[in-house]
């Protein structure tokens, strides 16, 4: 198992969540909506976060399909709040140099004549720096 | 400056020791000055009428005598009270520190006293008589005439932020009855706290290093009726007969502010005795705001048997680090 | 001896039932506090008069704490109020005639809070430390 | 009573009807909406991630300008109500957070999380009061059958939003019954339509929104109503086959105010 | 002076590693009044118990002091050593130097140093000790059992065939409490009724055990040995002495449409009524809230119908006041609410239960006479999903729920499944756990069976949300050993629902002036060496108002609190804490401030007559401290602006002479 501590750190740092006070009850991936589109389940996030396991959730395309819906948020018993290490698992790879997920020209393709201003500020803060 | 005189009184006194409700009188007498008038227990209407005075500079609160004078008196004592005198007298009631029963406490209302130090500072020294009417005629051994003063140009400061002209007790109330005032008495503890504790230490280093350690504050303090105070009691662990510095002087005040915080109504007497003219009931009134302030409004002396907020609570109540912040807030 | 750092003198009273069991539980998780500060047991913290806050300051104390059960957990079910009540208005006057403020506290340990009375011991040492030598209070005659 | 007001970007473009109908039955109901000057828009999505300051400045901008006319800040759109909700309780409770933001932004005095933030619907139940726009509706909806789609940022996480019970909420419903017509409840009201996820993988946000339509439908419902413009946009886009429209048009219409518009 | 020894415990290295006990032992030998110093290994063992008494006899000490652990631990010891030795026990003064120096410091030079002043600050405060004797107080031979469920009537029987009246209090027009609404027990599988009905039974019909049942406490005074309570009895509006308990008025009150509290709400009852078959005492109780009769004096077909008069709608409540020497709370426990934890339904489907309520729906005597029906459409069900820990062991930031374990719910999850499966072997039945915990006798062996005979899906996961479609309930899950989010179609879901201490018990704790924690459980006065009593004196703790348990401990617990009763009402004479307030009558102005902050009513006033210093006498109002009542806290100390009001034992003198100690 990869243990890398620093970005371990970071992670816990900017989350403000404390992976050790998990319970591992699962309620975060019961709750999930996104739970079958994730290679990783938040649960998953929540240990390997714990065991500073970052480098697999970096590359994981799990990271985009996290509606940010704050179920888990809501429901954790313990506070522990997985989509918080989500979010910061997922800045700590768009803020890399050239890391970018969405790019303004690939809006054209995707968006339509209704999309809300909402719908593009919202996927560009979540995908990009 | 009275609007009630001396003859009101007398006759009032008179009546009550002639139909025998009263056995004694606690008054006010002359003492070596005109303006330096004492209390006094009058027990027949010939020292009544001989040594009797009623005037500007009738302070005195009684409210403290009836301690001792209630427990000698056989029948009832006859009390004149001003209204600032009144809370004090409820005061000691709360505190079952005489019985009700054996005083008869006629009302009087009060203009405001005069302050002997103002009137000095404008016929100077060498005063040789006072009479107190309409005005204030003063006349000194260095002039010829008179001088004639507007009382309410010389008020006392307490009775310049006079809480209130209601009495809160009487059997009896002589002349008209006043209102309970909207005063300005914490303005001047509002002023220090404003100050940086820097200031505000100095403030007090220079007010207390005054401190000759008379007691005449303790003495005539109307909640300062200990059987026996703790400054001169050795197994208090306080008892300091006389000073040997500024801190032992800055701990009488405190201690003594702390005794009577939640008792003290107010009435000002502490700093009027006070050779020194230490303001020392900025210290009682910085205790009354903090508790009006945190524990709601509280008039010691309002109504007989009313639970004073030392000796009470609420779980809600701020913690003591948060007196700081309340005030940083508000600031 | 050493005059650049002044070591403070802090007394700590205790109520019998939360903080001085608090304070043994420190102890017994080994959580080091400066030993400047020393504690005296006292039955409740509604015990502690002014007076001995006073008395402390004049004799050379640098800082003096309180410590209690929390409200609502006393032992006898209401001294920690009258504490609470009497302390902030003592405190507030301390501070009105200019004393520094941060030289008295009262904190709420219970029984199984060593690890706060530890925390709380260590950050007042800390506070009273930097203040330096408690010169405004204290009587220098009865100093060593 | 005056409020003031942050209609976000949406609202100014691709919602207008949002916002025309917010103001209009605001005014009906006796309450003059302010717009902040100068808003800028709230992100769309609140970061929670710890360090990011700059991402939340233009709501601690816009909680500023209401504190400062000791008012109120409402919004209407779910997701500016719930970054402003969510950034002003960043400041009540974070202090290091507070006070980097402070620093960066020098306004007049700290700001450390006074203002009121209020969703429109808040203003209705808490200000103005249900029974009040009760009284004020003209055109009753008696017959029509709503569903109210709570979506996510209206009402989580429950602890910041406190709008109502997370999992069981009633505003909705509470107002639909004051307009006159029968609310539906149904079980993913406050289940996720798919959200800006739409932009990057269509057919979650497609999965996540049809369960949602046939959810309310299977209740009864013949009409959705929503606070989101993205909700409604990935509903109506993924299909749709009943009405889905903002609650402030529904207010407007029972008001009495919804033609002036047009 | 005194002669005071001072001895300086090594307690091993504990002390001696970080503290140099010989220079402390000759440092004292210098403070004033010091005859004697010494130290050696360990002070409280025999011998060094020894080397104390050796020294007393020796050097005529009258005061000592022992350098070593805390007082909290070892205080008791050597006040007993003091006095085998002849000393007064009150002469002995305890210096902290273990935890509160040595564990505390690692420097030698500073760790003794401090435990130099700690002993000094000793020293001087023994200086002033004076021999204090203990007060001796009359105990009141009867108890006061507070709740009439399992733990209550454990404990009151328990007590009473020792000889000692008891009374149980229940607030409830019936005893038995949560136990009499299960149905089976666990590991046994017994039926509760059967097991509690006949104790329920004894309590009745014993002569020393009186039940005032549909009553509360409403005021405690007195202390150990000396309660004075104040009990309210609701008015039932029946004579509970000339009902017969037959239950004609029963079937004939129109009213018939009053929520069953005894199910739980499940069903109905008339508004008047008998909780159930068994109940203690058989009375019919009316439901003033439901009685028409009461409401608007229109009715009263009770009255006619009761062949022995029993009907009285003019009844009012009474209040019974009663002494006793001993009071058992045993107020037991209820399942939080649910409403915080909406994502599993319970407020939007009939079919989301909490277990108490399955309890109810498989009891012969429940709303379906023990058929497993759902509530919604008395539909039996075929896929059940139990899910556990439903507000417990919750984060405190979470703001829902308890940060406890409540205990019992794995076990009773366990038997109902069972059950279940027993009963209904067409039933499918899931069981979400995150831990199962089965820590008691034969607990994991009925949790084995569960699973290995009776096929119950142990899942190791949660549900996240409960969707109410059409009959079903759609239940939204994670299993977390196969990695995998379930969504299974069930017909009924069950939440075990944490529990909490009943809301009765906060009022009676300040009541009883007894500490409870956080959680509003009842603090026993010692975690595990006094688990049974209350820290204040004279109050025990029976049953789930302490903390969460299951039957067989809250029995033994029960049987464990009367014992404590029994072994303190044995007792003639109660000898008190020698440490309380005294008022110096010379000193006092009478002035109340110590009444008033006195939490016991300690204080009284006298008028006496007094010699005043101008040689007169004067008639004086004085306190005067009951020193049975009074507990030693020493607020009056404060409150007392003359400072004649003093603590023994901590008296002022004492103290400052410690901060002198300490500062100089």
């Amino acid at each position: 198992m990869s243990h890398n501590s620093n970005l371990q750190d970071d992670i816990i740092r900017m989350s403000g969540v404390n992976p050790r006070k998990c319970m591992r009850c699962g309620k975060c991936s019961a709750t999930c909506p996104a739970y079958d589109e994730m290679e990783y389940h938040p649960h998953q996030f929540v240990n390997m976060v714990e065991n500073g396991d970052i480098e697999p959730l970096l590359k994981s395309e799990s990271l985009y399909r996290c509606l940010s819906c704050f179920a888990c948020i809501e429901r954790c018993p313990r506070s522990v709040e997985p989509a918080k290490l989500v979010e910061a698992v997922r800045l700590a790879v768009i803020r890399q140099q050239g890391a970018n997920r969405m790019k303004p020209e690939d809006v054209a393709a995707i968006a339509d004549d209704e999309t809300p201003q909402q719908l593009l500020v919202s996927a560009f803060r979540k995908y990009s720096k | 400056m009275q609007k009630i005189t001396k003859n009101q009184l007398l006759d009032k006194a008179a009546e009550l020791l002639d139909n025998g409700t009263v056995t004694a009188v606690l008054g006010w007498q002359k003492g070596e000055f005109d303006y330096d008038v004492t209390p006094a227990l009058f027990e027949n209407k010939e020292e009544l009428f001989a040594n009797f005075v009623w005037n500007d500079f009738c302070g005195a609160n009684f409210s403290k005598y009836l301690i001792k004078h209630t427990r000698k008196v056989e029948g009832k004592i006859l009390v004149f009270l001003k209204p600032c005198d009144t809370y004090s007298f409820n005061q000691l009631l709360t505190e079952h520190r005489f019985d009700r029963e054996k005083v008869y406490a006629v009302g009087i209302p009060c203009e405001g006293m005069a302050d002997i130090d103002k009137v000095k500072a404008i016929v100077g020294d060498g005063i040789s008589s006072i009479d107190c009417g309409e005005k204030i005629k003063v006349t000194t051994i260095y002039a010829d005439a008179a001088v004639e003063i507007d009382g309410k140009d010389v008020l006392e400061g307490r009775c310049e932020s006079c809480k209130s002209k209601k009495h809160v007790a009487y059997d009896e109330l002589l002349g008209e009855e006043g209102d309970v005032l909207d005063s300005n008495r914490f303005d001047e503890v509002a002023r220090l706290e404003a100050m940086t504790p820097d200031e505000r230490f100095a403030f007090w280093q220079n007010e207390l290093s005054r401190c000759i350690r008379c007691n005449a504050c303790r003495d005539v303090c109307p909640a300062c009726t200990c059987e026996k105070c703790v400054f001169g009691n050795p197994k208090s662990g306080v008892e300091n007969k006389s000073p040997a510095n500024s801190f032992e002087e800055k701990m009488f005040h405190i201690i003594r502010a702390f005794h009577v915080a939640g008792r003290c109504t107010d009435c000002g007497e502490c700093s009027r005795v006070c050779p020194q003219n230490i303001p020392l009931h900025l210290l009682n009134r910085k205790f009354i705001k903090d508790m009006n302030e945190c524990y709601g409004e509280y008039q010691a002396g309002a109504e007989v048997g009313s639970r004073a907020p030392l000796v009470n609570y609420t779980t809600e109540d701020l913690e003591p680090g948060e007196v700081f912040d309340r005030r940083d807030t508000d600031a | 001896m050493q005059m650049n750092e002044h070591k403070p003198l802090i007394v700590a009273f205790c109520c019998n039932w939360c903080s001085y069991a608090g304070a043994d539980l420190a102890g017994n998780n080994r959580l080091n506090y400066p030993a400047e500060v020393k504690i005296i047991r006292v039955p409740c913290s509604c015990r502690v008069n002014p007076m001995f806050i006073l008395r402390a300051f004049q004799r050379g104390a640098d800082g003096v704490i309180i410590c209690g059960c929390h409200p609502g957990d006393c032992h006898y079910t209401s001294g920690n109020y009258y504490t609470r009540r009497r302390m902030a208005m003592l405190f507030s006057m301390l501070d009105y005639l200019g004393i520094e403020k941060e030289r008295t506290r009262v904190e709420w340990v219970s029984a199984a809070e060593g690890a706060k009375f530890a925390a709380t011991m260590n950050d007042f040492v800390a506070t009273v430390t930097a203040l330096g030598e408690n010169k405004r209070l204290e009587d220098l005659r009865c100093k060593k | 009573m005056k409020v003031s007001y942050f209609p976000g970007c949406t609202l100014k473009n691709k919602a207008k009807d949002l916002d025309a109908y917010a103001y209009k039955s605001a005014e009906a109901l006796g309450v003059t909406l302010e717009e902040i000057e100068n808003w800028q828009c709230c992100g769309g999505v609140f970061t929670t991630s710890k360090d990011e300051i700059a991402t939340k400045l233009s709501s601690v901008r816009a909680l500023k300008a209401a504190n400062d006319k000791g008012q109120p800040l409402v919004s209407v759109c779910s997701a500016c109500h719930n970054v402003i909700k969510q950034t002003n309780y960043a400041m009540q409770t974070d202090k290091d957070f507070a006070f980097k933001v402070n620093n960066y932004l020098k306004e007049d005095g700290p700001y450390n999380g006074e203002t009121e933030v209020l969703h429109f619907l808040e203003l209705l139940r808490d200000k103005i009061g249900f029974d009040t726009v009760k009284e004020k509706v003209v055109n009753s909806l008696k017959g029509k059958k709503i569903a109210a789609y709570y979506g996510c940022l209206l009402l989580r996480p429950g602890k910041v939003m406190r709008m109502d019970d997370p999992e069981n909420p009633t505003i909705m419903e509470d107002l639909i019954k004051a307009l006159g017509a029968e609310p539906v409840v149904f079980a993913n009201r406050n289940e996720c339509c798919g959200g800006y996820v739409s932009m990057e993988s269509p057919a979650l946000a497609a999965k996540k929104s049809n369960a949602v339509v046939e959810n309310a439908k299977a209740k009864g419902a013949d009409m959705i109503i929503t606070a989101c413009p993205l909700c409604r946009y990935n509903l109506v886009k993924n299909g749709a086959d009943i009405p889905v429209v903002y609650f402030t048009e529904l207010l407007a219409e029972a008001l009495g105010v919804k033609e002036d518009n047009k | 002076m005194q002669r005071i020894g001072v001895f300086v415990c090594w307690c091993g290295s504990n002390i001696a590693g970080t503290v140099d006990v010989h220079a402390v032992a000759e440092a004292l030998k210098l403070e004033p009044g010091v005859v004697f110093s010494t130290d050696y290994q360990y002070m409280c063992s025999q011998a060094g118990q020894n080397i104390i008494k050796e020294a007393i006899a020796e050097h005529k000490l009258t005061g000592i002091v022992v350098c070593s652990c805390s007082p909290r631990m070892h205080e008791a010891t050597f006040r007993k050593t003091a006095a085998a030795a002849g000393l007064n026990p009150y002469m002995v003064e305890i210096a902290n130097i273990r935890e509160q120096c040595s564990w505390v410091h690692k420097d030698m030079p500073i760790g003794t140093e401090k435990a130099i002043i700690l002993g000094k600050a000793a020293i001087a405060k023994v200086n002033l000790n004076a021999p204090l004797t203990p007060g001796e107080s009359p105990v009141t031979k009867r108890a006061l059992v507070i709740g009439g469920g399992i733990a209550g009537i454990q404990t009151a029987l328990d007590i009473a065939d020792a000889g000692f009246p008891v009374d149980i209090v229940e607030k409830k027009p019936t005893i038995g409490g949560k136990m009499a609404q299960l149905d089976k027990t666990f590991p046994t599988l017994d039926c509760a009724a059967c097991i509690l009905t006949p104790k329920m039974v004894d309590v009745a019909q014993h002569d020393k055990i009186r039940i005032f049942s549909y009553s509360e406490v409403t005021e405690v005074k007195g202390f150990v040995g000396n309660f004075d309570v104040k009990i309210k009895k609701h008015a039932r509006y029946v004579k509970e002495d000339v009902c017969t308990g037959c239950g004609d008025c029963v079937s004939k009150c129109p009213m018939k449409k009053v929520p069953n509290e005894f199910n739980l709400g499940m069903d109905n009852r008339h508004a008047i009524y008998i909780p159930f078959a068994q109940a203690v005492p058989k009375v019919a109780t009316i439901d003033p809230n439901a009685c028409n009769m009461i409401k608007n004096g229109k009715c009263g077909l009770c009255a006619k119908v009761c062949t022995a008069g029993a009907i009285d709608y003019t009844q009012k409540d009474e209040f019974i006041e009663e002494k006793y020497g001993a009071i058992v709370v045993a107020t037991g426990y209820n399942h939080i609410s649910m409403d915080k934890f909406d994502e599993f339904a319970y407020n939007q489907s009939k079919d989301v239960i909490t277990s108490l309520e399955f309890e109810r729906l498989t009891n012969a005597a429940g709303p379906t006479a023990g058929k497993l029906l759902r509530p919604s459409d008395g539909v039996h069900p075929h896929t059940i999903v139990f899910v556990q820990c439903v507000g417990s062991r919750c984060d405190a930031c979470a703001e829902k729920g308890k940060e406890y374990c409540s205990k019992i719910c794995c076990m009773y999850t366990a038997k109902h499944a069972m059950l279940t499966r027993d009963k209904y072997p067409d039933t499918d039945v899931y069981v979400f756990y995150i831990d199962v915990r089965t820590p008691g006798k034969n607990f994991d062996e009925f949790y084995r069976r569960a699973v290995e005979e009776y096929g119950v899906h142990y899942i190791k996961g949660m549900v996240g949300k409960v969707v109410p479609e059409g009959n079903k309930l759609k239940v939204q899950a994670s299993d977390l050993l196969s990695n995998k989010q379930l969504h299974i179609d069930a017909d009924l879901v069950v939440l075990a629902a944490a529990i909490e201490p009943d809301k009765s018990a906060r009022p009676l704790a300040t009541m009883l002036t007894a500490s409870m924690d956080t959680n509003d459980f009842f603090t026993e006065a010692h975690p595990k060496l006094r688990p049974v009593e209350s820290p204040t004196a004279g109050v025990f703790l029976s049953g789930a108002c302490q903390g969460p348990k299951d039957i067989p401990e809250t029995v033994s617990q029960a049987g464990a609190a009367a014992s404590k009763v029994i072994g303190l009402l044995a007792k003639d004479k109660l000898t008190g804490n020698p440490c309380i307030a005294h008022s110096d009558e010379m000193m006092c102005n009478g002035c109340s401030s110590c009444e008033r902050v006195c939490p016991y009513g300690a204080i009284t006033y006298v008028d006496k007559e007094f010699r005043m210093p101008d040689r007169t006498t004067a008639i004086r109002r004085v306190a005067s401290v009951n020193p049975a009542v009074c507990q030693g806290c020493g607020a009056c100390t404060v409150a007392c602006p003359s400072g004649a009001m003093d603590l023994k034992g901590f008296a002022t003198s004492q103290i400052i002479a410690e901060v002198d100690a300490i500062c100089k």
